[in-house]
């Protein structure tokens, strides 16, 4: 089916991000994918360099929406890391606490999505529901949904209260249960096990050749996590185990992060017991950082965020270099999208979990010589999954 | 205040204009449909067309490179269309002012007749603006 | 053409009645769908408000695209849909109305043939707006539309054959109703049964409602054929659908359950065969995701068509 | 932090000053050993290239590559000084790291480095925006 050129611009109704995708197809595979980013582009080094380094840890929250205490984390230990400043024990595990609350929404926000583009609207609706709690619980530690504002250079900026600490792990049992349901519904569904395995797998090797962070890696068998290999904060007091598969398919990078929320809900057990008896200070208050180079990093729940510093003896970075987890693992798709068919390419896309979540809906893609059509990802992959329900359910 | 106006007050079509935001709001956009906050019993449906749209929920500071794209989005709309921005980074370009890359005064790219500051806005927060917004139609 | 006949088009069986209960309807399939999804879902008047809004707004018309056409396709749709509506309504409330002794105009010889053929005047209707306005998005819905036109035909009128050969092959809608009155409803028998339920998939398909709403896929391709307008065309189209409610549940009962005996206690049996009918369109609804055209295109030929030939050969054999 | 001494001693000729601090290693590295020591961080010991650094001082442009070594949570960054600020030019490390297409081209797009050997070597982040604010983080930038 081939169409007159279509202007298929960034927008697309139900689409958070604008995103531009460009596949060259034959017939039903995929040959070629192009990627033309840019429209999220704030410049965030630009104006770090204007601002001081308390400033900053507010601007860099504002990277992005959906990880918004990553990149504080990662910024604020790259400031510790100049002068190896230490942090008291309960801003250790408050911290960790925090970072682990977001990896389970962040994680719940990606099932719900996914479930969304392969047709099932009753998972994006259940995951979102019980994303809720998580939700309340950071309103009750932090008093924000998203952007809380906790990280500070040489600790933490509010205390968690003992007396909530309580119904704290009473929503906490209550997200347990749900996320085991979820979890059986999303890995032993036989649809959605027929509809992912296999589908967009990225192999090890080229893993590692386009030095791919986070789930993405971990689901492609390279064993690499921040939380294990420098355990900063309080991931080396709490026990908790890192998981790895091999095949880096579409499924594998799901099961990956089904069992990663369930972990980090034993993290945040762990903490919340421990910030009962742990007392002490929460910032040991740092008066001036010398001149030198910092380079910081977080296990962000879509991989390693990089945060690098270089401050002069001012109080304002010369140079703050940020690079977020997507960065690196949005070019991996040019490998993992070769060779399969258009139908499963936006959930391949989305697996990855982009930061910025370019999740196209739409795309200009090019048949085999170069005339454009217009061409519905959602649509086909949804048809797909139906499609294999038939198969399976004999319909 | 008319007869018209109340029954526009009552049916609200929402499209959701994303300018580079940091996809805070839109995720808290989307929540607004999800069972705990549901929209729909205002009658407010996230629509698929801009000729179908009440109204433009706008998000993110523009960017240079997207606010040519939101100014034809408003251009396509048929009138009365309402501008809600969503948000503090479109009402008041929040960290992002002295960006090179972003466009200084977002009031010229697109007329914006409500804003939503907060970052991102609570869910409550975006639903008592609907019912301002409504109120103000219904005068 | 007596007044009485504008009134039976305009007021009773006709436009208003309809227009109504269509948009009341409406109302309960928004409803079911939300509290399926745990969600409150809208207020009872919100079709209501809706229509209204949408009657206010500006009508943009595209540049490039066939203005003429544009413009027309939604109002010939409504015609169709209103002369559709009266032609079904008649036959069931005749009996109703001449116990108030008014001029009955019950119809003609092969109003069933009509109706079919107003049917296909609507889906025409709709691909014709569609592709008016020379938007990809438009005509690619278009293009589905067509391609789910020529699936559900072809059952369609195989599931209309069947109540043809049980009442005497007439093709009088009044006849079938009166020979139903006397041999009892046709869904009594099996070929009945099959074709009652080829009927109702058939129906799902002819008013796009999922999983058959290949071509106005909200979240793909932008409402499809809808997507250029706004205003009020757009809420004609959205009337229209919403008419569909009434008078194609209205149709199935004429054909299978043998029309509305209005007195005592024949009216709650008339109010419950048409909620039934509703409440099943509503579950299937909700209960499948979307289906690919070529799929829904199969699935139609390979299984609903030979269905409808064994019904119809069960018929003629009388069974 | 065995790894820093095997490395100092495998290379102490070809790098220049050296900053050792628990888990990082700084160290000067000339154009020309570049190739050679990304060769040997990327595919002798399995690092990981994070990300690449410019930063313009006054001695020149600088660009500082991060190779992480996640086994040991340990980070080498060779660091490349370009004196020549009017037209600078570099190698690019593409064809050993395929994962640096990217990063070398917003470092072009933001910078003005040009990469000598990039497969495709146009702007990342403005690329088509309608005013082109061409290397807005250079020192002579108009904000």
């Amino acid at each position: 089916m081939t169409g007159n050129k279509i202007p298929v611009g960034p927008f697309h109704p139900l689409l958070e991000e604008a995103e531009y995708f460009e596949l060259k197809v034959d017939g039903e595979t995929v040959v070629d994918i192009d990627m033309e980013i840019g429209w999220m582009h704030r410049g965030h080094e630009y104006i770090s360099e204007q601002k001081t380094f308390t400033q900053s840890i507010y601007l860099v929250e504002r990277i992005c929406g959906i990880c918004s205490t990553s990149h504080p984390l990662a910024c604020v230990h790259a400031i510790e890391d100049i002068d190896n400043i230490e942090i008291p024990l309960r801003a250790r595990y408050i911290r960790t606490l925090v970072g682990e609350l977001e990896r389970v929404h962040s994680h719940l926000l990606w099932l719900g999505l996914a479930g969304h583009f392969i047709g099932y609207d009753t998972l994006w609706m259940w995951a979102w529901k019980y994303r809720e709690p998580t939700l309340q619980m950071f309103e009750a530690i932090s008093g924000n949904r998203n952007h809380y504002g906790m990280m500070r250079v040489g600790g933490v900026a509010k205390d968690v209260d003992p007396a909530i600490i309580p119904d704290l792990l009473k929503i906490l049992d209550e997200i347990d249960r749900k996320m085991e349901m979820i979890a059986k519904a999303a890995k032993d569904d036989p649809v959605l096990k027929s509809r992912l395995v296999g589908v967009g797998v990225l192999k090890k090797e080229d893993a590692i050749a386009h030095c791919v962070v986070g789930p993405t890696a971990r689901a492609s068998g390279v064993a690499i996590d921040v939380r294990k290999d420098e355990p900063t904060d309080a991931y080396d007091l709490v026990n908790f185990n890192e998981i790895v598969l091999k095949n880096g398919d579409v499924y594998d990078k799901l099961v990956v992060r089904v069992l990663e929320t369930i972990e980090s809900n034993k993290i945040i057990r762990q903490c919340l017991e421990k910030l009962k008896t742990v007392g002490g200070p929460i910032l040991n208050n740092v008066k001036e950082i010398t001149p030198g180079e910092g380079i910081g990093r977080y296990e962000a729940p879509r991989g390693e965020v990089f945060h690098y510093i270089r401050s002069d003896g001012t109080n304002r970075p010369v140079r703050h270099k940020v690079r977020a987890p997507s960065y690196v693992n949005i070019p991996s798709f040019v490998a993992s999208c070769k060779g399969i068919p258009v139908a499963d390419v936006l959930i391949t896309l989305a697996a990855v979990d982009p930061c910025y979540c370019c999740t196209e809906r739409a795309l200009r893609v090019v048949d085999a010589h170069d005339r454009p059509f217009e061409l519905d990802l959602q649509r086909l992959s949804r048809t797909k999954t139906e499609q294999i329900r038939r198969e399976i359910y004999g319909k | 205040m008319g007869w018209y106006q109340r029954r526009l007050a009552k049916s609200l079509w929402v499209f959701h204009v994303s300018g580079s935001p940091c996809n805070n709001c839109d995720i808290e956009i989307l929540d607004l449909l999800t069972p705990r906050y549901d929209v729909e019993r205002f009658g407010i449906k996230l629509v698929g067309s801009v000729r179908h749209a009440d109204v433009l929920l706008v998000t993110g500071v523009f960017n240079k490179k997207v606010a040519p794209r939101i100014r034809r989005i408003y251009e396509q709309a048929p009138k009365p269309i309402f501008v809600v921005a969503v948000g503090t980074c479109v009402s008041g370009g929040c960290c992002f002012k002295e960006s090179y890359n972003t466009v200084p005064v977002r009031e010229e790219v697109i007329p914006i007749d409500m804003y939503i500051p907060g970052c991102p806005p609570k869910p409550e927060a975006m639903i008592e603006a609907v019912a301002k917004l409504i109120g103000v139609l219904n005068g | 053409m007596n007044g009485w006949t504008f009134f039976y088009l305009l007021v009773f069986p006709g436009l208003l009645f309809t227009a109504v209960l269509g948009l009341l309807v409406g109302w309960i399939d928004r409803k079911v769908s939300a509290r399926v999804q745990y969600r409150v879902g809208p207020p009872l008047l919100q079709n209501f408000n809706d229509f209204f809004k949408l009657l206010g707004k500006e009508t943009l018309i595209v540049k490039e695209g066939v203005r003429s056409m544009f413009v027309l396709a939604p109002l010939v749709a409504f015609g169709t849909t209103v002369l559709i509506a009266t032609l079904i309504g008649m036959p069931l409330f005749e009996k109703w109305l001449s116990g108030f002794n008014l001029p009955i105009a019950s119809g003609f010889d092969g109003d069933l043939i009509v109706i079919m053929y107003l049917l296909m005047i609507f889906s025409v209707m709709l691909i014709l707006g569609g592709s008016a306005t020379g938007n990809v998005y438009s005509s690619l819905g278009a293009g589905r539309e067509i391609k789910l036109l020529i699936a559900d035909e072809l059952a369609f009128i195989l599931v209309c054959l069947v109540p043809i050969i049980k009442s005497g092959y007439t093709l009088r809608l009044s006849a079938i109703v009166t020979a139903q009155a006397s041999a009892g409803a046709f869904i009594g028998s099996v070929s009945g049964v099959i074709a009652f339920i080829i009927g109702i998939l058939c129906l799902q398909a002819k008013m796009a409602l999922p999983p058959f709403h290949i071509a106005e896929a909200e979240t793909e391709i932008v409402e499809g054929p809808l997507m250029e307008y706004s205003g009020p065309l757009l809420g004609f189209w959205k009337l229209n659908q919403l008419m569909m409610y009434v008078f194609f549940p209205l149709l199935l009962i004429v054909l299978f359950c043998g029309g509305f005996n209005l007195q005592g206690w024949g009216i709650l049996w008339a109010v419950l065969k048409y909620v039934g009918i509703v409440v099943v369109l509503v579950l299937i609804k909700n209960t499948n995701p979307r289906v690919r055209i070529d799929t829904a295109l199969n699935f139609f030929w390979k299984y609903l068509t030979p269905l409808g030939l064994i019904a119809m050969i069960l018929a003629v054999l009388g069974v | 932090m065995d790894e820093f001494k095997q490395f100092r001693e495998l290379f102490g000729t070809k790098i220049g000053q050296v900053i050792q601090k628990p888990r990082r290693l700084f160290f000067v590295v000339k154009e020309e050993h570049l190739l050679e020591i990304v060769k040997y961080l990327f595919d002798g010991i399995g690092c990981r290239l994070s990300t690449a650094t410019a930063q313009e001082t006054y001695h020149g442009l600088e660009i500082l590559y991060h190779f992480s070594l996640d086994k040991a949570g340990i980070y080498f960054c060779p660091r490349i000084v370009i004196s020549d600020k009017q037209n600078p030019k570099v190698l690019s490390i593409t064809a050993l790291v395929p994962g640096a297409v990217w990063i070398e081209r917003e470092m072009f797009d933001l910078w003005g480095i040009e990469f000598v050997g990039h497969p495709r070597m146009e702007q990342l982040l403005t690329l088509n925006s309608p005013e082109n604010p061409n290397q807005p983080l250079r020192f002579g930038r108009q904000a």
